[in-house]
This record gives C-alpha cells, structure tokens and sequence, in this order.
C-alpha cells in the first residue's frame, strides 16, 4: 500500500469508511454529506445505507447537542463542520456540554465518543471573513475536548482512525489547502494521539508547527539546509493532547524554538507552546521564543489577498535566521 | 392566469374535555399512589433542602414547590430503561425516575457520595436511572435529548425521551433546532414545557411572543398541546399519549402544562411573594395546590384512605430526615478527585 | 370540575386571490419599468459574473438566475433611508437598493475600488445605500435586523429594514430568536424567505420539518404568508403591505416567496443540472422565468413597449462591458490595507 | 468623592447611570435586567425610561446580533450577560459578526459601539460547570473586540465609562467575587484602555494579574514584602489593548516573571503574556517565566470545592519563591 498515492481528502474517506465497517455504530452526519462540499463524504450513500447517514440542517449548535446526545447512548457519531468558521456557532455545544458532559454527570457510564470534523478549515477559497479561519485555539482552552490538525494524508488517514475510536469528543481539523495533496498511506493502524512527528532532524534550531503550517515550516527548512542551516521540524499532529517531551527534547537539542502557525498571532496555540517552553524548557533555552504566525486581522475576502495574512516561506525563513 | 394567489397561515385553537372519572378509572392503583407519594416525597425532599440551606450551605436550589405534578405525572408513563433530560426547575424528574433522597442531597451540598460525586451539584444525573444531565445552559438539553432519541430510533429498541423545559428556554433557538431535527427524523422525544409565567424576576410577556408555548410545535409541522400543568391525572393521561406515540414510531410531541412556582426562583431570590409578582396571584396559585388537588381526588373517587395518605407522608419525612444527616456526614471529595473524569479511559498526562 | 380540558393548536391555511390587473392599476409606470430594468440588470450582472469567472477570477457567486423578482420588487417598495439585511443568494437586493455595477463587480474580485474596499468579496454593504452586510454565516444577520429595527423604533422614525434569508438559514436558532424579540417588541421588520427548496444540495425535505417556512410565524405570534416569488407584481404588492404595516409601527411580518434558483449553488456547483435534481424539475421552472413573466405582463398590460424593453436590456449590457473592465483594470489594495478597520477610531498598536 | 466607600457592583451602575444621563443613544439590555441578579442594575427603571431598559430573552446569540445591529444605528447597547459561561452561546455574533463586521464593510460608517457586560464571571456561587468559569481567553484571539477585566471599584467605574464611549465592542468582565468589595473612585474620568496599574512596586519579581487574580496578587506580593521580598505587581485592568510597555519595562527591572490568572491554564491570558515576555524580553528575562493559573480540570459545582481548582495566595507565594 506504501505506494499508492492518495489525497489528503481520500485518505480522510478510507478512514472514516474501514471505521464504518468495522463498527456499526458509527454515522455520519453533515450538511450536504452525500454530495459534499471538500469531496470527503461525496457519494457515502453507495457504502452506507442512510440510517447512518445524517443530512444536517443549518443548526450547527443543535447538531452539536444532537450529536453528543447521540454519542451518550451507543452511537459514535461523525460530524462534519463545512467550515472551520461555523464552529462559533456550536460553542456552547461542544465546549460547555461535550467536554464537561461526562464531568458534570459523575464519570462513570457517561461517555461521548463525537468526532467533530472541522472541515474546510483556513484559507483557500477566498470567501472571506467567516470562511477561510484557523479555530485550533479556540477550543484549545477546554478540558474534556482533544484535538487533531493533520497535515499529510497518511496522519490524517491514521489520526481519524484513533479519533472514531476515542471515548471522547475530539476535534478534527481538515485544511482546504490540503484536501489535494497527495500522500501515501504508511499503515493501515490508527496513530496515537500525543505523538508529533519530527518531520526533520536538525541541531540549529527546532521549528514547532501543526497543520496548514506543517509543510510551510518543512520546505523552508529544506531551503535552510541548502544554506547549511539546520532546523528541526516538529509537526505536532494533536495539539491536545500535547507533545511537550518532544518539544522539549528537541529544544535541548537545539537551544533555539520558533513556532509557525497560520492562525492569528495573539491568543494563538504558539502563545501555548511558547508558554510551555519559557515555563519548562529555560534551563537550555538561548534567545527569543518566535512566533510566526497569522496576522492580527480578521481575514480579508479573496485568494489573492487572505494569502498575504498568513505566514509564507520566507517568514520562515527570515524569523530563523534572525535567531541564528 | 392573472388570479394571483396569496396564502395566510394562522393558528388555530381547538379544545376537547376529558372527564377525570374516565382517566381514574383507566388507572391502577399503584400508579397513583406512586404519583401522590413521589409529589409528596419531591415536596419533603424541597423541605429537606431548606433545612440545609437554613443550616449554612451553600446549595443551587429551584424549588420544585407548586409544580410537582407534570414532572411526576409525566415520568410515571415511562419504564427504568426510557431516558429523561430535566431542566433545573425542582427536582420532581430525580425523583420521579427513581432517584433517592440520599444521593440527591450529598449531591447537592457536594458530598462524595452524591450520585455525581459531588462535583456536579445541582447538575444530577443518573445513567442508572437513565436522568441524563441536567445542564446549566438554558435550552442545551434540548438537542442531546434529540440525539437521545435519534440513537433509540437508530438502535430499534421502542424506548423514549422526555425533555423537560422552562417557558424561558422556549426562547433559546436550541429550541428551534431541536424541534425541526427531530421533527424532521421523526424520533422518540416527548418536549414537556413547564409554563410557570416567569422567568427568574421577568413575566412571560416582556421577552415573549406568545403566551402559549405549544404554538412553537407549529413551526415544525407538529401540533401543540395545552393542559393544567398541576392536575396530575390530566398530565398523566395527555403525557402518556404522546409517549406511546412516540415508542409506535410516530414521532415527537410538544406538551405544555400551565403552571406556577411557589416560592422565589431559586434560593437567592426573596422577591418572589409581592415583589416582582403580586401577592394575590401567589395565594391564587397555592390554592391550584398540585397535591391537595390529587388528595382530593384520591379520597373523593375512593381510591385512598386518608390514612394511607398519611402513612405516606409520614416515610416522606423520615425519608427526608434520613437524607439531611446521610449528606451531612458525608465527606468531600478529595482534591485529586476534582481533577479527575474530564476524559474517558484517562491517562496521566491529558 | 372534573371537566378537563385539552387544548389542541394546530395551523390553518386561508387563501385569497388577487388580480394582477387591480395590482397594475395601482402602480405607476416608473416603477414597474425600475423593477423591470433592475432584474434585467441583476441577469446581466450575473452574465458579467461568470465572464469574469471564465477570465479565471476567483468569485464567490451564488447566482441570482430564476430568482430576481423577490428581492427586486420587495425593495421596489422601500426609500433610499430604508434598510436591506441581505443573505447570500444572488446581487437583487445590491441592484435593487442602488449599488452599482462597478462597485459589486470590482468587490467580487477583491479590487480596492469595491464597494468594501475589496476585502469583503461577497460580504457586499453600502452604507450609502442602507445595505448593512451579507455576513458569511448563514442566519447571523437576521438578528442583526432586529437590532437595527429596534433602533428605528427607539428613534421614532418611520424607517424599516427589510431581512432576507434562505430556507436553509430557515432552520437555524437564530430565526426563532429574532422573530421572538422582533415580535415581542413590535419592531418594524420585514422578513422574507426565498424557498427555493434546496440548500447546496440538499432538498428542502432532509433537513426542515416543514415545506412551508411560513409556518414558523406561528411561533412567535405573527401570522404567515406564503406568494409565488417568481411574480413580481405579486411579491411588490403584498411585501408593500407588510412594509406600510412596520411604517404605521405595527410590528413584524414573515413572507415566505416561492421560487427556484436555476444556477449550481455557487460557482463550485456543477452538478446542479441533473444532479442532486431532477432535469425535469429545472427545466418547469425555468418556464416560469420572472423575467419573461413581467415582460409578457408589461406588454399585455400595454404598460410598455418591446421597444422600451429592448433598450433597457441593451443598456444593462452596456453598463455590464464598463464594469467588467473597470473591475479588471482595477488595483489590489495594498498589504497594509489588510489590516485597517479591525477597529474604529484606530490608533496604532491595537 | 476619594472618601466615599462604593462597592464593584455599585461604581459599574454608577457609570452606567451617569453614562446614560449624558448620552441619549445608550440603552441597557439584559436578562430580568430590571431587578438584577447581581444588583448592578436593580432598579434601573427609576432611573430610566423603559424605552431605554430591554429585558432580554434567553437567546444569548440572537441579542448580541440584536446589540450589534442596534449598535451599528446609532444606538449603544451596553447588554447583560448573566454568567460569563453564557458567552460560548453567543460566540459568534461577539467573535464573527460584531468583532468583524466594520472589517467586513470596508470601514467608513460601520461601527460598532457595543458593551458586553460578562458579568458573574468566575467562582463565587458553587453552581458548577456553566456558572463558574473565566472567559477572557475565549475572546482574545480576535481582532477587532477590546476586553476589560477590572479588579477594583475604581477600575469597573472608570473603565465602564470608556467601554461605553468606545466605538468598538468590548467586552466587560464583572466578577462575582468582587461585587460586594468595596473601594473608592478616584475620579470622575474614563480610565483609558490599555494602561496597567502597578499596584505594587518591587525590584525582585514581576507578577502580571488581572481581575479576580489582582487581589490575591497583591496579598501575596504584600505578605512577601514581611519577608523581604519586593515583588512588583502589574494588574493589566485590560487584556486587550494590552499595555506590553508596562510589562516589558517591569521585567527589565526585575529579570523574574510570574503571570496569574483565575483562568484555566491551558490557552489562558498568561499564555499570550508569557510568549511575549519570551519573545521580547529576552535579554533581561532570568530563569522561567511562571504562570500561576486555574487547574486544567472542568469546574467542579459548590463552593467549597470550586475555590480548590483556582489558585490561592498561597499558591503565588510558592511560586514566587521557587524563582528566587
Ligand atoms: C443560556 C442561559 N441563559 C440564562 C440563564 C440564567 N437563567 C437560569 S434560569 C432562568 C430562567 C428560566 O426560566 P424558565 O425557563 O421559565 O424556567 P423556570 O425557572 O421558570 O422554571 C435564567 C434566565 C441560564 N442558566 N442559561
Ligand atoms: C452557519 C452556516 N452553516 C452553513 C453554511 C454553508 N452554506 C452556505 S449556503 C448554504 C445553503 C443555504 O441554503 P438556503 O438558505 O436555502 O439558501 P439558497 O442557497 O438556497 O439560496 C449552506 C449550508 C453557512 N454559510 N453558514
Ligand atoms: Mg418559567
Ligand atoms: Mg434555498
């Protein structure tokens, strides 16, 4: 199978569809499921009989409700946000009722195995302010929830795997600008939560990055090492749970830590990550925590111009030299 | 064709009556006296609360006094294995579907051996008797309740929900969303909005379009339905409908009883008796008492001694008294316990 | 009192005929070629549209196509202070209310000559004209609405704000609390839903309980009204009345428009045609084209020529080739535009 | 005035009252607004007109739209929300719409001079999971919104009256724990946004606090200073605009940093404040930079439990002293 290549989008459909198979108590739900905007579900009701497919009305709180409700009595529901952005709507949902649920009730039989797909997530379409979003912090403050930012199709393949398997709600980012790149699947087993990928060795300085941001941070690095640069790539994979001995091994290593990502600067995860290493890694730190990362401005429509809020190559670039 | 067509859609009212004679007669005994004891018990378990609140602690408490009947009426229709999503308004639901005074009372001034463990206070839950939280979010309930429903219709078992809300939460649009979805798939899901003309300190028609809830049914291609939220029989049989419906597979059903609060909205709320509301409605509503009503009826069509009645009050109270010193000799959870459950299968580290 | 009573709501459908001759009577010729001349435009901006789009222009576009006379002709009815709270199908409402084509087209493909200078791409507003945002969240503006009506109402002027939204955006929580407050505060609102009974691919019937949105008046104590959107005689009479009702402060009205998009939902959508629906189905609409029923009626009404109409199109077809390429020729902002007006009154460092 | 004894809740209804008399566009919106739950505007209808009093429904997204939309017409709603948990219902018309709507328009004529009062943020009444929490960081991450967290009667007053003259939404956060305190206003003035108050000056260690955590701070700080420790505590009175000169120009001083917040830690206030500090003060930051934070737990219900999950006096004092 190593060989055989396959989008991101695709590997997302093979995952959920082996989950399918393998349990019946898995359905999904969405809006505009079957015919589906990113591809990712499009034509599931040739697998699937539609008692486990949800078309989904434009109640992005209440299907949330729906789905956690769901998730309390036997089923595993797999839920697709049509972009990162609607999330707003589901807040109280998903960070108020999914992820104190089982808290709030006593533990015990309580459990919500909810996967909540954050699809279409961040720039690529052009459509503006309340389509093109990077939400991974907003939820990030919120105990009870894990969540997932793959940036290849073999994570995202595997992460999804271990996501419909989890006992409790998780969320999982899916990228526009990724849907169409090609990978190839490693394995078929689910990848654990908790553990980043060290996309590249290097002793100079340690890149952290997740998601859209991941081969951004990855190419830049192999631009540096041309130059004799060498920068460790840490892609995180699950932000939460979070892979802080990778991180701060890698930092030991190098002494040196930029985080990228393409979501806003202020309030970002890198405000996180930044704030795990000056609290933990200070003993080998030498130099400034930089953080690439997204403009802070609501994003302007169009594709020519939401490109230019967000971190390119080269900031990537720059920001490591200026460290070195 | 020049003849342009413009529709109108109204609503309609349509009233039938219901002869409670008919209703007694279709009833066993058991099941009503199961009602009257579990009013009666909500009302000590509501006596027993004060006492702890009189004692210093510190509890979240709505009382239930006033509106025991829909509650209790409502749940007495259902079996162990059907599920109910409360509200906050009492406690009538907890026990109602089976909870007892002890777990309900730690739980409440958050004792370990409450039946959350303590941490969840006035959010009771019960898997065991399948109460299935008690959100503090007004109206959040409602859409789990709908995804409730939705895995019994995918499971093909004839279990079902009932919801309970507030007439305050009819105004949360959980409540549009969650009516068109299950109205929609057509799944088990009874709604049963308590109307008790109040919010916390706001009447009804400040922050309200309607005064009949039920009219909200209408939006989903379902009809409503009104009854006297405090004649327990009524609710018994009109609720009881609109389950069996809902196990035939014929979908959901919007029920809303009138009702009435007696005391002030929650244990914070002394306004309540010629404050925000007048002291000749107060008085008029305790006289529509939900079970001095029942009493009456129990005596009158013969089914129970005054005796018995008293018998039952009596256990109500030493139920009660019971309860008070179990929660107060119970410990508090340990501080790791604080920390633990916000995941299932936790491991260290998340 | 063993009398019970069960109270039953249900909706009730009441229709009245109207006869486009009495409607034509009472309208003067202005205004009926307006609304002519503006569906006209609103198809020809559309054309320039997708010319663009065939240049390789990266557009969110949900075209108008087949639903022109519903926004048109409602804001037929308004005055230049009155206020529009567009959704996303289509540019009637921009064309109507006054925006021009250079404006729309050059914000569509982002240049800093648009009507938002450029970074609001499809989230087309005009101060100038009243039109107070398309927000990308569906249902987000409806609230909005009603803000913006009670602000009306609080400063006594007889002012109105004319809402439209989708049947998608039907069934969000938002509707239901919007027309909860729009209703209880008797705030001058027109909302219309143009149900053309799909949302991106699904049908009407998979996700909304019901087939007609008007029904969901009821909820909220209003009454609904259900016209054939595709008439634009029609749609300008009775959406007149409902605007003259919030004018007299009378409060809230709901007019549900049927009609049918021919288009794909977006730019994206191919499959449209012979897809998720029927060729069948699209085809019978397309019959019912509101362009070629008003300019049938305006002929037959003798209010017009084939002349007059002809150079109306050919003037639309003029305007489209100047704003094509003025959006063309039109500049990018520049970087650090991007990052203005995320404040009033900016100063540095925030 | 100096001598005069006020309590929180009381200065943040005597800026509104005073508000409302000199501007005719303010109108104040809540649910039972009129009797008050917290007592900050009980009574209000004898002050007032109830053309300019909204009782509000319990739709927590919808009014916040209705607020936005009044607001962008020349009304200024400064709107009630009872519980700061309520928020996450109403994320996106604070978050999406109204933070970026001026954005959104392209400027000019739109703006958008709302108040958000989260008022009964935090622990104080032992009702559990959705009464309890501390929302400032849910809000950050987006441009166009202002947040004030003030800690002292004087503060809620003076920065009411510049959230309210302010063309921007803010969000106001009123905390349960400090209703009841009292203080003295110092003044009649608006407090600007983005001025931190050093409440306390030291030379051995910066504490960075704001809100509910201010107090305890300067406890703290105080009970140190017996011990011959000086710690300076910067109590920020607003997150955003966030006065970074204040805490840069501290750190320098005194080369130690602690941020604490009431907050959970994970994606809190002190996430972004230290990846700043790690960013920017790095060649005078010694050692880590501390966040003293809530516990990553749900809150539990009751208030003898609840007060275990948020960090004590206590708590800071260890702190503190593990740095030196
Ligand atoms: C989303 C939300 N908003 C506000 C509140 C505060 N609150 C608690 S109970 C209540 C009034 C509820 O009224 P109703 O639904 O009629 O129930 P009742 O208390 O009258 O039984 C309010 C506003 C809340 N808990 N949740
Ligand atoms: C809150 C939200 N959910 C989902 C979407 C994605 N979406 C955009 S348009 C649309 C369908 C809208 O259908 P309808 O309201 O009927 O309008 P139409 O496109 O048919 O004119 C959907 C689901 C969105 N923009 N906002
Ligand atoms: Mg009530
Ligand atoms: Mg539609």
């Amino acid at each position: 199978m190593a060989d055989e290549k396959i989008t991101y989008a695709k590997a997302i459909r093979q995952a959920i569809v082996e989950e399918m198979h393998r349990d019946e108590n898995i359905i999904v739900m969405g809006q505009d499921i079957r015919q589906s905007v990113w591809g990712v579900t499009t034509g599931i009701d040739n697998d699937f009989d539609m008692s486990r497919i949800y078309p989904l009305p434009i109640s992005e709180n209440g299907f949330c409700g729906v789905a956690t409700g769901a998730a309390m009595t036997g089923l595993r529901p797999v839920v697709e946000f049509m972009y990162g952005d609607f999330l707003l709507l589901a807040m109280d949902a998903i960070c108020n009722q999914a992820a104190k649920y089982r808290y709030m009730c006593g533990g015990g039989e309580f459990k919500i195995p909810v996967v909540f797909r954050v699809s279409g997530t961040g720039i690529g379409s052009g459509s503006g302010q309340h389509h093109a979003q990077y939400p991974e912090s907003w939820v990030m403050h919120f105990p009870g929830l894990k969540i997932v930012t793959p940036s290849t199709a073999n994570d995202a393949y595997g992460l999804m795997k271990t996501a419909i398997r989890d006992n409790n709600p998780v969320l999982f980012f899916e990228y526009k600008q990724l849907f169409g790149k090609f990978g190839t699947l490693e394995s078929t087993e689910p990848i654990p939560f908790g553990k980043a990928k060290i996309t590249k060795e290097g002793s100079d300085v340690t890149i952290v990055t997740y998601g859209t941001a991941a081969p951004k941070s990855l190419a830049a690095a192999q631009k540096l090492e041309t130059e004799g640069i060498h920068a460790e790539v840490i892609d995180l994979r699950t932000i939460k749970p979070l892979d802080k001995e990778c991180i701060l091994k890698s930092v030991e290593k190098t002494n040196k830590l930029i985080i990228v990502e393409d979501s806003i600067k202020t309030g970002g995860v890198g405000a996180e990550i930044a704030a795990i290493a000056a609290e933990e890694a200070v003993g080998y730190l030498d130099g400034a925590i930089l953080r690439v990362a997204g403009k802070d401005t609501s994003m302007p429509a169009g594709k020519m111009l939401e490109i230019q809020v967000v971190p390119s190559e080269n900031d990537i670039i720059k920001a490591v030299k200026s460290l070195l | 064709m020049n003849n342009l067509t413009i529709k109108k859609i109204t609503k309609q009212e349509n009233c039938t009556t219901v002869d409670k004679a008919t209703i007694v007669a279709s009833m066993d005994k058991k099941t009503m006296m199961t009602i009257y004891r579990d009013m009666i018990r909500t009302r000590e378990l509501d006596n027993g609360i004060e006492e702890l609140l009189k004692r210093g602690e510190s509890i979240t408490q709505h009382s239930t006094r006033g509106q025991e009947a829909t509650p209790i009426a409502t749940i007495a229709n259902l079996r162990k294995n059907d599920y109910v999503m409360p509200y906050h308004r009492g406690w009538g639901w907890a026990i109602g579907k089976g909870m007892n005074f002890k777990e309900i009372m730690a739980e409440l001034i958050n004792k370990k051996t409450g039946s959350n463990r303590g941490r969840g206070g006035p959010q009771l839950a019960s898997w065991e008797n399948r109460i299935m939280g008690r959100p503090g979010i007004q109206g959040a309930h409602l859409s789990i309740a709908v995804g409730i429903a939705l895995s019994i219709k995918y499971r093909k078992t004839d279990e079902v929900v009932v919801c309970f809300f507030g007439n305050g939460s009819s105004n949360s649009g959980n409540l549009h969303e969650s009516l068109n979805m299950a109205s929609t798939w057509k799944v088990p899901v009874v709604f049963i909005v308590e109307n008790n003309l109040y919010e916390i300190y706001e009447p009804i028609t400040d922050t309200t379009s309607v005064s009949d809830i039920a009219d909200r049914a209408l939006g989903h291609g379902l009809e409503g339905t009104i009854i006297d939220g405090n004649d327990a029989f009524l609710v018994y049989k009109v609720v009881g409908e609109a389950i069996e419906k809902a196990r035939r597979g014929e979908g959901p059903s919007l029920i809303e009883t009138k009702t009435y609060r007696w005391m002030g909205h929650s244990s914070n709320d002394q306004r309540y008796y010629g404050g925000y509301r007048s002291k000749e409605e107060v008085d008029a509503w305790k006289e529509k008492c939900p079970i001095s009503l029942m009493e009456k009826d129990l005596i009158a069509f013969g089914v129970a001694t005054q005796a018995e009645l008293d018998e039952i009050q009596k256990a109500a109270v030493e139920e009660k008294q019971a309860a008070v010193q179990f929660a107060i000799d119970s410990p508090y959870p340990e501080y790791e316990d604080l920390l633990t459950d916000n995941y299932a299968d936790e491991k260290e580290g998340l």
